[in-house]
């Protein structure tokens, strides 16, 4: 499986999130300019963490306007995995590929610690290598990412199942404890937390590399079926 | 050349974390009758008026596309002549 | 015309004006001869801070002198960006501290963002690149508004800036103490990775060389920051504040990421950050260490504002910005792998053989200086120092010891008092895990940050109790150090080397400067008994308010070697039933 | 009742990394007729005003202790009465 690393100016989570495809899933993975316009080699698209623009503005609303994210919405359409971490997930709400944006924290302050998650949907590609329910420990490192969307739009994601991760102690002031949601179609997946820092038990947990494997186990899937 | 200034602001409604934060700083300096602070941001800068496009045409563009996001928040702007020397 | 606003050469001179930039009579009569005439006004600015405690270290110079630099693992002492240590496979650890004591004093955010700012570009421009902050922080008392408001601004700009560029602040120290109330210090140091055959210096060598200026714009921004940072807080300060450097980490993101690159390519000779008195400093720096001149136009340098004057530019301390030296004839080149990443790179001068910094502006020469003049010939004083009365009556104090008697209340208290308290608060705010080495994180002895295909690792921690070194300079001097290396060695590292930052209060009054001789005697003694050299640090002087002084606070940042991952040991209690020894006396 | 509004922009020569920022993205956006952006922030509340103390002189002191840095920003407001009903 060939993953994309989209590297914006100001992207710093992107070598971490190579690392993490490389040394702990085990499989390929490029870094792609925000210049670019081919995804065509790519099987996944991974938005990194970070601080795309310097955040100036809002975060990730700069970097929603790259010559790279239209490919990437296309590469949306065609039903492939595209996944924002942080913000990643920012980009993604600016462009309106995910419903929603992002606040800053409630208490306005940076907020960098583990966490403690649950596995709301274990349905999804990203994590159906998770029990449903499963209590999971990943870092968080943001400082606007109090999620907020309208009553009409929680609905429609609680409803359709959209919801895909909650805060056990919700940190930043989220509507509704969310962490992470996925799109409709349940191709494009969105997070706070970073599942790359936590890949390894040296720095503390490992809980975040089943999101890759499963990415993985789909992906490996729907192959065999195709080809 | 026109001037443009540019306000955002929270939509009603949006819980407003920042504005909440400086009520609280504001009481703690013992002023205790303001209420319904909102913090929004504010942008200035000069236009070279286009051919073919109005102001307001661009300056709608500009504030719906990139500095506002209509999900959260609402805009509105001022326009002024300013005469170059 | 702008320049006709600057004063004339003679009213340099008359009006006494080199007295507000910072040189005294005598020293301005020492520029006057080696000039063999008098200076104008522009190079009256270059000299001043130049020769400014802050770049010159006239009268710490004798102090550090007594300090080890050398040893078996040190590739690169002090005088460079940063100092060197070998880490065995190739690698070296790269690493320095900074002080932004009187920046944060009047602006905290910014103060303390551009101060994490200079320490990383210090690290980077070695070619390294930079895998981890940390900080020292001195405060009053937390019941002063103002107080809290510099805490927390300060503790908001170090997160801010090094969170923004994705270097982990993974450990730092905090004190609070009325003597800091009108004058915290702020301390950032930076620790950088690198293989041994990228190591970067900053010389200005091959005569005809292309000098090239990197990053952000020129502004008006902190022109005479270095000899602000050498003169004492009054309450004037927050009136005739220069303007304050406003930091933009994004830029410095973009910097690291094209340095980086820029030091693979063999068209690059030299590279230096423009740190405290910007152009000025690297420009002479850089030719000076390498035995050349520089010949600048200054109509070259990229400007954000508008009429900026030659005084303005040299002496600007706007942020994000390198010099870079560069074999004649390959400027596309640089120009081509920094444009990758939105930054320019512009030719603004050359490398000559006549040992000058001379200058050009609208076609007049503005700027004619010996550059050794300038980065090396500032006159060293050996200021006079005496016993303060209170140590006298400190040694001579009956010591009695206070009878405790409700031991869990005691610890309680203890435990309240802010300068001991958890720390979460603060290192909560700072991404500490990002490049995802981050092993032990804040809140353990040191910190612990893996190097990635290796199983090594790096152990680093700053500390200094300042309350030993009020009552007793030389034991505490050497109680900073031990306790720096005590820290890494808890950790499971071996100790390799330190860095130190000399916070002091004005040198001139005797008393202080006697703190000074015997602080550094201590942290000498201590160094060299611990196989810890000295490879790298920063002074900063004059830290009063209104004529009182800080406590003595030589702030020690150490660097250790765990050589093999399995090591590394956690403060934490781990398991029931495990055994508690104590160990020492 | 009366409505405060306070903008807070940044001292002409202060360095506005946003504002660059902005611009570029604009430029991005293919819009390149603006030049000069400047972002500062925008806060609006309500005041119940007090006796013995001058609107002007409240607003002053808020601005200056809290709302603003002097160091590096400017400020301005606008006050007005609001009929509550
Ligand atoms: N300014 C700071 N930045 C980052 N980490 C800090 C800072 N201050 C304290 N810490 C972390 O908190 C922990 C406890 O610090 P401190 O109370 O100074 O204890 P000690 O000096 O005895 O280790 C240390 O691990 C330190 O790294």
């Amino acid at each position: 499986m060939k993953f994309a690393v989209i590297v914006f100016p100001g992207s710093n989570c992107d070598m971490d999130l190579f690392h993490a495809i490389e040394t702990g899933l085990g499989e390929e993975v490029d870094y792609v300019f925000h210049t670019e316009t081919n995804l065509e080699n790519y099987d996944a698209i991974l938005l990194p963490g970070g601080f795309s623009y310097g955040d100036y503005l809002r975060s990730g609303a700069i970097a929603s306007f790259s010559n790279v994210m239209e490919s990437v919405k296309q590469f949306a359409e065609s039903g492939k995995p595209v996944l924002g971490i942080c913000n990643g997930f920012q980009v993604l709400l600016e462009a309106g590929l995910l419903p929603g944006a992002m606040k800053r924290n409630e208490a306005l302050k940076f907020i960098c610690r583990p966490v403690e998650l649950t596995v709301e949907n274990n349905k999804s590609i990203f994590t159906t290598n998770y029990g449903l329910h499963e209590k999971i420990n990943v870092p968080i490192a943001h400082a606007e990412g109090n999620y907020e969307c309208d009553e009409e739009t929680l609905k429609d994601l609680e409803q359709n199942n959209q919801i895909v991760f909650r805060y056990v102690n919700n940190p930043n002031g989220s509507v509704s404890d969310i962490a992470g949601i996925v799109n409709e179609r349940g191709n494009v997946l969105g997070m706070m937390p970073h599942p790359e820092r936590a890949v390894d038990e040296l720095l503390g947990s490992a809980d975040g590399l089943k999101l890759f494997q499963s990415m993985l186990a789909n992906w490996r899937e729907h192959h065999a079926i195709t080809s | 050349m026109i001037k443009v200034k540019v306000y955002v602001t929270l939509k009603a409604g949006v819980l407003d974390p920042q504005g909440k934060a400086i009520e609280q700083a504001l009481e703690a300096m013992d002023v205790n009758n303001v209420e319904g602070m909102r913090v929004g941001k504010y942008m200035e800068f000069h236009l070279e008026p286009e051919k073919g496009q109005s102001v307001d045409e661009q300056v709608t563009h500009m504030c719906e596309q990139l500095l506002s996001n209509p999900v959260i928040e609402d805009y509105r702007y001022e326009t002024e002549e300013v005469i170059t020397p | 015309m702008p320049l006709l606003l600057e004063p004339n050469t003679e009213e340099v001179k008359e009006k006494k004006l080199y007295r507000e930039m910072g040189l005294t009579d005598e020293e301005f009569k020492l520029v006057e001869r080696i000039l063999g005439r008098l200076p104008n006004y522009t190079e009256t600015g270059i000299f001043s801070v130049m020769w400014s405690e802050h770049c010159s270290y006239k009268k710490s110079r004798p102090l550090l002198k007594k300090f080890p630099t050398t040893g078996r693992h040190v590739l690169q002492g002090p005088g460079e960006g940063a100092g060197v240590v070998d880490i065995g496979d190739g690698q070296a650890a790269v690493f320095k501290i900074e002080s932004h004591n009187h920046p944060s004093a009047i602006e905290p955010y910014q103060g303390a963002a551009t101060g994490v700012g200079g320490i990383i570009r210090d690290v980077f421009s070695m070619g390294a690149r930079p895998v981890a902050l940390l900080n020292s922080l001195r405060f009053g008392e937390l019941d002063q508004p103002r107080t809290k408001y510099l805490f927390e601004e300060v503790v908001a700009g170090i997160a801010g800036y090094g969170n923004c560029v994705g270097v982990p602040t993974v450990g730092g120290e905090i004190q609070f103490d009325d003597c800091y109330k009108g004058n915290p210090l702020v301390n950032a140091m930076c620790v950088g990775l690198i293989d041994h055959d990228r190591l970067q210096v900053g010389q200005a060598k091959g005569i005809g060389n292309t000098v090239m200026y990197i990053g952000s714009k020129t502004g008006r921004d902190g022109i005479h920051g270095a000899t602000f940072a050498s003169e004492e807080l009054t309450d004037d300060s927050q009136e005739d504040r220069p303007a304050v450097q406003v930091g933009d980490p994004f830029m410095e993101k973009l910097l690291i990421e094209a340095c980086l690159d820029l030091v693979e390519s063999d068209a690059l000779v030299g590279i230096q950050d423009m740190g405290a008195a910007g152009l000025t400093s690297s420009a002479s720096e850089m030719a000076s260490k390498a035995g050349t001149g520089i010949e600048m136009n200054l109509d070259l340098v990229p400007q954000r504002e508008q009429d900026m004057t030659p005084y303005e530019m040299m002496l600007s301390e706007s942020q994000e910005r390198m010099l870079v030296v560069i074999e004649k004839g390959r400027e596309q080149e640089i120009k081509d792998i920094v444009s990758k990443y939105g930054i320019e790179a512009v030719e603004v001068g050359k490398v000559t053989d006549d040992k000058r910094l001379r200058l050009t502006f609208q076609n007049e020469v503005v700027g004619n200086m010996p550059v050794d003049a300038l980065a090396e010939e500032a006159p060293v004083y050996h200021l006079p120092s005496k016993e303060p009365e209170a140590f006298k009556r400190n040694q001579s104090m009956n010591l009695e010891l206070p009878e405790v008697k409700d031991a869990n209340e005691l610890l309680i208290n203890l435990l309240k008092a802010p300068t001991i308290a958890n720390k979460e608060w603060v290192y909560d705010q700072y991404d500490y895990m990002v490049q995802t080495n981050t092993v032990l994180a804040p809140g353990s002895d040191s910190a612990v940050i893996r190097i990635k295909g290796t199983n090594k690792a790096l152990a680093m921690t700053t500390d200094c109790n300042s309350r030993y070194l009020h009552l007793d300079p030389k034991t505490g001097g050497e109680i900073a150090v031990a306790e720096a290396a005590r820290n890494i060695i808890c950790s499971g590292a071996e100790p390799l080397a330190l860095t130190d930052c000399l916070n002091f209060g004005n040198p001139e009054k005797e008393e202080n400067f006697w703190m000074m001789e015997k602080a550094t005697d201590g942290m000498a003694e201590a160094a060299s008994q611990l196989s810890t050299p000295v490879i790298s640090g920063n002074v900063s002087l004059y830290n009063e308010t209104n004529g009182t002084s800080v406590y003595p606070t030589p702030v020690v940042g150490m660097v250790g070697l765990i050589h093999d991952i399995d090591h590394i040991t956690k403060q934490q209690v781990q398991r029931a039933g495990d055994l508690v020894y104590v160990i020492g006396e």
